[in-house]
């Protein structure tokens, strides 16, 4: 995929259920604008996110990686996005070691009531990955085409 | 090799609408593994679920791809329609192309690709679906109400009269909450006491319940069906087994204590009854404001008068554990300390600048001042009587943006009150609005006018007391005039706000509140009785302000939903749960230290090796316990330990599938 | 009268509200400001009503009005209001809009503000003795405070002497440059 | 140590004599070094804000940068309300956007950071330091002498530059006066505006203000008035006989500056802080209280 004028990063982001998942349908029912370029992946809870589905996606040629949750104490599962918030600080620093930029990969707390923010999210991430550019540091795919 | 079934639904033209359904399809059918791809109109309608029946039966598909709104809505829905179908419930994945994808973006070309990806995801992800079946849960029949006003007793005599077990919980020593503190209801007029005293000794005596006042939840493990739940019921020192409640030991305490029942416009002893008509009518004795117990003196005059020999120093809490199939949060409500906030009006240094509650105590009979009118400071008959609203609410500024629902009603029956209790009483009331949504409502409004209430239109923006009078000044903004208005006596309606320890219980039945401390339900439109956690479920005010006919409704809805669960002797659980691989698994425990309800634990087995049969640990899943969360499977370093419906190979396929 | 018609000067109010950082749909009209302010007797127009003009595209009406020279600017109003509307900096606004078109309703106010600028840019400070002076001549109520002349003249609290601000040419070309930017935006 | 750069305003040589005689005296007594900007010009008062925003900015804008660069790292300590008030705007408008910087900095021609804290003179004497100082240096108490303190409007509000947090009725000047023995009423008037520089261009709006500020204190039993500003102590004293003469009215309640009473407490005599220059009679009564607590010099 050669790089455009109008280029488009994949973004992937993994979804709680019970809040960021629920606050992004939220955001649709208000009919709110986003970018295009997020594909959402459902998960019970964002504790259930392995650091490995993250390096997969990367490695796979996503340019940015979002893992969001409830806001810590609101967790569906008491303690889920403690765990989360913790693996994922070990992660960023992970990543840089192997070159990929950490902007690349975001964690965020996302209610479900909180429409808006699911929006500029979205909006801010999307944003900050086209600045970046795409991902070729870490992927097979591109590596090839380049 | 699967054989998949994939169906893009136009829902009208929500989805068609914004994206191109037929190329969706179509790219769908190119995908490895997809047998049958088709669009259709409204896939939820009776007409499109026969399809996915006609499509499994001629093209022998054994996996389901739905396109449609988001599966928070229709997943049951086709797992429902699958159960009578070949294919199992679980075979199945839902594309969420309409919350997430037509209605939030509005390039159809961005859309239609988009679109193309989500379903390329699902395919990818069902292919390694398995067929899962459900676990059964035993349910406990036994229902525990939290709170004892109004709500808590009518969800528990609907509850027990359904023939269930009911705990009846009260933090204060005795039941009725704040509808009891009334003198007389809106819209009809009649005594508060009258309706809620019956309910009271009525749940009292009721052969299915078991009311323990004084006590709090201290804490709550478990899940729907099986809550173990430790309550602390603090001591009474009144042995209410002997007690016949006389009433000698009140006459005869010397200890004197503001009265929290009556608004503190009254004293009450240290042994005491909040108040005539309390259920259980037994007295029991406040430690702190009792001599003996607080150690300031030996006095011990209340054993020495008591006929009975019940009054027991040496009692202590007590901590009863039991197990719960159903909670019910019906805490109620606490009227906002407004002295702090409002400096303007007098921070509280004015004597007869009052709260709507501490009127209701003076209007009501059995009150400090036996329902006759008397302003706190002089005990005098007040004659200019002013009465403020939204004092706390609808104010961003003090911290309370909503609006309490009930003080528009109320405050027009205090006017209506006060002009009939008292003959030449001459009444304003300064409002922004007043709201009057309920049957009667505005009739009733209709008839604080015709008593003589005057209704200005304007917010207070000062109370000073001059020269013996509590002057107003507000702006009558219909008039576009600012005035001056002299009273005896000022009536703050007050901000309703959550119980106090709203936020240690819900943390406790890990439910969530909002900003302001209000109990979050599950949907504010569609499950308004139900919070997030199966088997824990809301009634009244602790969910947000309201008035008595909707707590009592609310709590009617709530005991109906207790009943549904008690229909049935086991619950099935959702069969998502975790599963373990034991010959992968090498006993490190990772997973038992991050399960959130202790749902995974260690055991021994005896494993056939090499050189024969060898002792080791490995994980177990208790499928009650389990809820789903898969922190664990992420914690597994082998991945011996995997989440059922989201196991480490289904999200890997679907991540592969995005990036393809 | 001719039939009142709204928006007959919204750009004007859009103005006014954004200079002034306030988002006039916070308010909801409840009087709160009005009631609270120690000059709202003798306004020809309320504090509250101020904003409603501002939320009907009505400027025109409050640029004209007295209230807006009435105003003592103690803030009472914004720090009660409960949506946090800054009624004072809507006011103040209102004020410089009416002097872009020499316009003020209290023309006293006015004078004296002027007075009190001139004694600034000239002296750097301002001067009790020349302000008060040229205010009784230049608003025509000759006498007001004579009666106490002589007691602050006994007591040397105002006097001939005339206190001044040595970089004064300073503070001139200062203020001359303010002037300049003020009647820019 | 209590020191301070100081900004004195325009009113403290002319209408606010007393205000200052009672300051000198009083930080003689307790060793507070107020160190006056050099050169300092006029902060605007009611009028430069009344003209333009930046002719309001520009005026504060230069005394600040005069201070930061004469008298660095020095908290300025504001007597009087009106200049506090212009001066915490200008502070907080150049803390808040460096665009807001930039512009005052290019009309005014000086760089100015805004670092440095604005405080009244209450705010000075309320420290710990400030208040063991004037509690050591009391020598007589004018026990008996029921005041009712005024606080005005431009030292509490607006409440979010000034971050007072009770504008209705502030307590700091209640506990310092109190040193000087004096009883202080709780009334309902001490945040109430005096009418500012209105009771001059527009005396028929403004007279009443002042009426009702009077009307409240000798409700709650005040025998004087103590105020912490020399525009609020001019609108009070000067037109006290004028509303009796005119509304009808019988009040015969002295106006004090808070610095005056505490002067008084720590021996100063009566012509020290200025009391002949009254408007009206404010001799009187101290001495009487001082006669009844038997401590008059």
């Amino acid at each position: 995929m050669p790089v455009n004028e109008k280029w488009m990063p994949k973004i992937l982001a993994f979804c709680c259920n019970w809040c960021t998942y629920t606050g992004a349908d939220l955001a649709g029912l208000n009919r709110m604008k986003y970018p295009a370029n997020v594909r959402v992946l459902r998960v019970p809870c964002s504790s259930r996110v392995s650091p490995q589905f993250v390096l997969r996606a990367f490695q796979k040629g996503c340019d940015g990686v979002m893992v969001c949750g409830c806001h810590p104490g609101d967790c569906h599962y008491t303690s889920g996005n403690y765990y989360t918030r913790r693996r994922f600080m070990v992660l960023k620093e992970m990543l840089e070691f192997n070159g990929i930029e950490p902007e690349r990969f975001q964690t965020r707390w996302i209610s479900g009531s909180e429409a808006g923010k699911f929006r500029d999210t979205v909006a801010e991430v999307s944003e900050i990955v086209t600045k970046l550019g795409p991902n070729t540091a870490f992927n097979e795919r591109r590596a090839e085409n380049v | 090799m699967s054989r998949t079934g994939v169906f893009v639904c136009h829902c009208g033209s929500n989805i068609a609408g914004a994206l191109d359904v037929e190329r969706v399809a179509e790219a769908a059918g190119k995908l490895p593994g997809v047998r049958y791809a088709a669009t259709y109109k409204y896939m939820c309608s009776e007409q499109g679920q026969q399809l996915v029946r006609d499509a499994i039966a001629e093209h022998g598909l054994d996996r389901i791809v739905i396109a449609s709104c988001s599966p928070r809505m229709h997943e049951n829905t086709f797992r429902k329609l699958l159960k009578d179908t070949p294919v199992n419930p679980y075979m199945l994945e839902i594309a969420n192309i309409r919350e997430q994808c037509a209605w939030v973006h509005t390039d159809r070309e961005q859309a239609t690709e988009k679109a193309i990806d989500l379903v390329r995801m699902a395919v990818a992800k069902v292919s390694k679906n398995k067929p899962l079946h459900s676990s059964f849960i035993p349910v406990h029949k036994k229902a525990l109400v939290i709170g004892a006003g109004i709500a808590g007793i009518q969800a528990a005599l609907d509850i027990a009269d359904a023939g269930y077990e009911v705990t009846l919980l009260e933090k204060e020593s005795s039941i009725g909450g704040h509808m009891v503190m009334l003198d007389k209801t809106f819209p009809t007029l009649d005594c508060s006491a009258c309706i809620s005293t019956p309910k009271m000794s009525e749940v009292a005596a009721h052969p299915n319940v078991t009311l323990m006042t004084g006590s709090t939840v201290e804490s709550v493990g478990g899940y729907v069906g099986n809550f173990d739940v430790t309550i602390r019921q603090k001591a009474k020192y009144v042995n209410h087994d002997l007690c016949t409640g006389c009433g000698l030991c009140e006459t005869k305490c010397p200890a004197k204590v503001t009265s929290e029942f009556n608004q503190q416009l009254c004293t009450r002893t240290a042994i005491f009854r909040p108040f005539p008509q309390a259920v259980p009518a037994k007295p029991v004795i406040d430690p702190d404001s009792c001599r003996k117990l607080s150690g300031k003196a030996r006095c011990g005059v209340c054993q020495a008068v008591c006929p009975l020999g019940a009054i027991d120093f040496e009692d202590k809490d007590k901590l009863i554990t039991d197990t719960y199939g159903a909670i019910v949060v019906a805490t109620g409500y606490e009227l906002v300390d407004w002295a702090p906030l409002y400096p303007e009006y007098g921070g509280g240094k004015y004597p007869d600048v009052i709260t709507g509650l501490q009127y209701e105590r003076l209007v009501n009979a059995s009150g400090p001042t036996e329902g006759k009118i008397l302003r706190p400071s002089d005990k005098s008959v007040p004659k200019e009587i002013v009465i403020v609203k939204c004092v706390g609410s609808r104010d961003k500024k003090k911290g309370r943006a909503y609006c309490s629902r009930a003080c528009c009603m109320y405050s027009a029956k205090h006017a209506h009150q006060i002009l009939d209790k008292i003959p030449d009483a001459c009444v304003t009331v300064f409002y922004m609005d007043v709201r009057t949504p309920g049957k009667n409502y505005e009739e009733f409004y209709d008839r604080a006018r015709e008593d003589g209430a005057r209704y200005v239109r304007g917010r207070v923006a000062k109370i000073f007391r001059e020269n013996g009078k509590l002057i107003c000044r507000g702006e009558d903004t219909l008039l576009g005039r600012s005035v001056e208005v002299p009273a005896d006596m000022v009536i703050l309606e007050t901000a309703m706000t959550p119980a106090p320890e709203i936020r240690e219980l819900c943390a406790r039945l890990s439910i969530s509140t909002d900003e302001y401390g209000w109990v979050q339900e599950a949907h504010p439109k569609l499950r308004p009785v139900e919070t997030q956690t199966a088997g824990v479920y809301l009634a009244g005010t602790c969910q947000g302000p309201k008035d008595i006919p909707d707590t009592v409704a609310q709590a009617g809805a709530a005991a109906a939903k207790v009943c549904i669960l008690f229909s049935k002797n086991e619950i099935e659980g959702s069969p998502m749960i975790s599963a373990v691989d034991e010959n992968k698994c090498c006993g490190c425990s990772a997973c038992v230290r991050v399960c959130p309800y202790r749902a995974v634990t260690l055991e021994e087995i005896d494993s056939r090796e090499i050189n024969g049969t060898v002792k080791r640990h490995v994980a177990r899943v208790n499928a009650g316990l389990c809820q789903g969360c898969g922190a664990c499977a992420a914690a597994c370093r082998t991945g011996a330990i995997d989440l059922l419906g989201f196991t480490n190979a289904q999200i890997l396929k679907e991540v592969d599938a995005l990036c393809l | 009268m001719a039939q009142l018609q709204f928006d007959n000067s919204a750009s004007l109010a859009e103005k006014i509200a954004a200079d002034a950082g306030v988002t006039l749909s916070d308010c909801y009209q409840c009087g709160k400001c009005s009631a609270g302010c120690p000059m709202s007797a003798s306004m020809d127009i309320q504090p509250r009503q101020a904003v409603r003009l501002l939320q009907l595209g009505m400027a025109d009406e409050l640029v004209r009005s007295r209230m807006i020279w009435l105003c003592a600017s103690c803030h009472m109003c914004v720090d009660r209001c409960p949506n946090d509307v800054d009624l004072p900096a809507l006011i103040e606004n209102a004020r410089y809009e009416a002097q872009r078109i020499k316009l003020c309703a209290v023309p006293e106010v006015g004078k004296f503000n002027d007075i009190f600028m001139e004694n600034v840019k000239n002296f750097g400070k301002s001067q009790e003795v020349i302000l008060e002076g040229a205010y009784n001549l230049l608003s025509g109520n000759l006498l007001q405070d004579m009666g106490s002349v002589p007691h602050m003249l006994r007591h040397g609290i105002v006097g001939p002497e005339i206190r001044t601000v040595r970089e004064r040419e300073h503070v001139r070309r200062m203020l001359t440059a303010a002037e300049k930017e003020d009647e820019g935006c | 140590m209590l020191r301070y750069a100081y900004y004195p305003g325009c009113s403290m040589d002319t209408t606010g004599v007393t205000y200052r005689m009672s300051i000198e005296y009083l930080a003689r007594k307790i060793g507070l070094e107020l160190m006056e900007i050099p050169d300092w010009n006029c902060c605007g008062a009611s009028s430069a804000h009344a003209k333009g925003k930046w002719q309001a900015l520009a005026l504060p804008a230069r005394n600040l940068a005069i201070a930061e660069k004469r008298l660095p790292g020095l908290d300025i300590c504001v007597p009087c309300a009106a200049c506090y008030a212009r001066l915490l705007a200008a502070t907080a408008a150049i803390r808040e956007s460096d665009e807001t910087r930039a512009r005052i900095e290019e009309i005014t021609g000086v760089t100015v950071k805004a670092g440095a804290e604005i405080l009244t003179l209450m705010d000075v004497l309320g420290t710990d330091e400030g208040f063991a100082a004037c509690a050591a240096a009391v020598e007589r108490k004018l026990t008996g002498l029921k005041v009712a303190c005024y606080y005005g409007c431009l030292t509490s509000r607006p409440r979010a530059i000034t971050g007072v947090q009770n504008i209705e009725s502030p307590e700091l000047m209640e506990k310092i006066v109190s040193l000087s023995g004096v009883e202080c009423v709780d009334w309902d008037f001490k945040t109430e505006c005096c009418g500012g520089s209105h009771q001059v261009d527009a005396p028929a709006a403004a007279r009443p203000l002042v009426e009702r500020i009077f009307r409240n204190a000798k409700a709650n039993g005040a025998q004087a008035i103590v105020t912490a500003c020399p525009m609020c102590h001019l609108n009070l004293d000067m037109r006290e006989e004028e509303i009796n003469r005119k509304m009808g009215t019988a009040y015969d309640i002295p106006v004090y500056q808070f610095t005056q009473l505490l002067a008084v407490a720590m021996g100063a005599s009566a012509k020290e802080v200025g009391l002949q220059k009254h408007f009206y009679p404010a001799f009187k009564r101290l001495d009487r209280t001082l006669r009844k607590a038997g401590t008059l010099q």
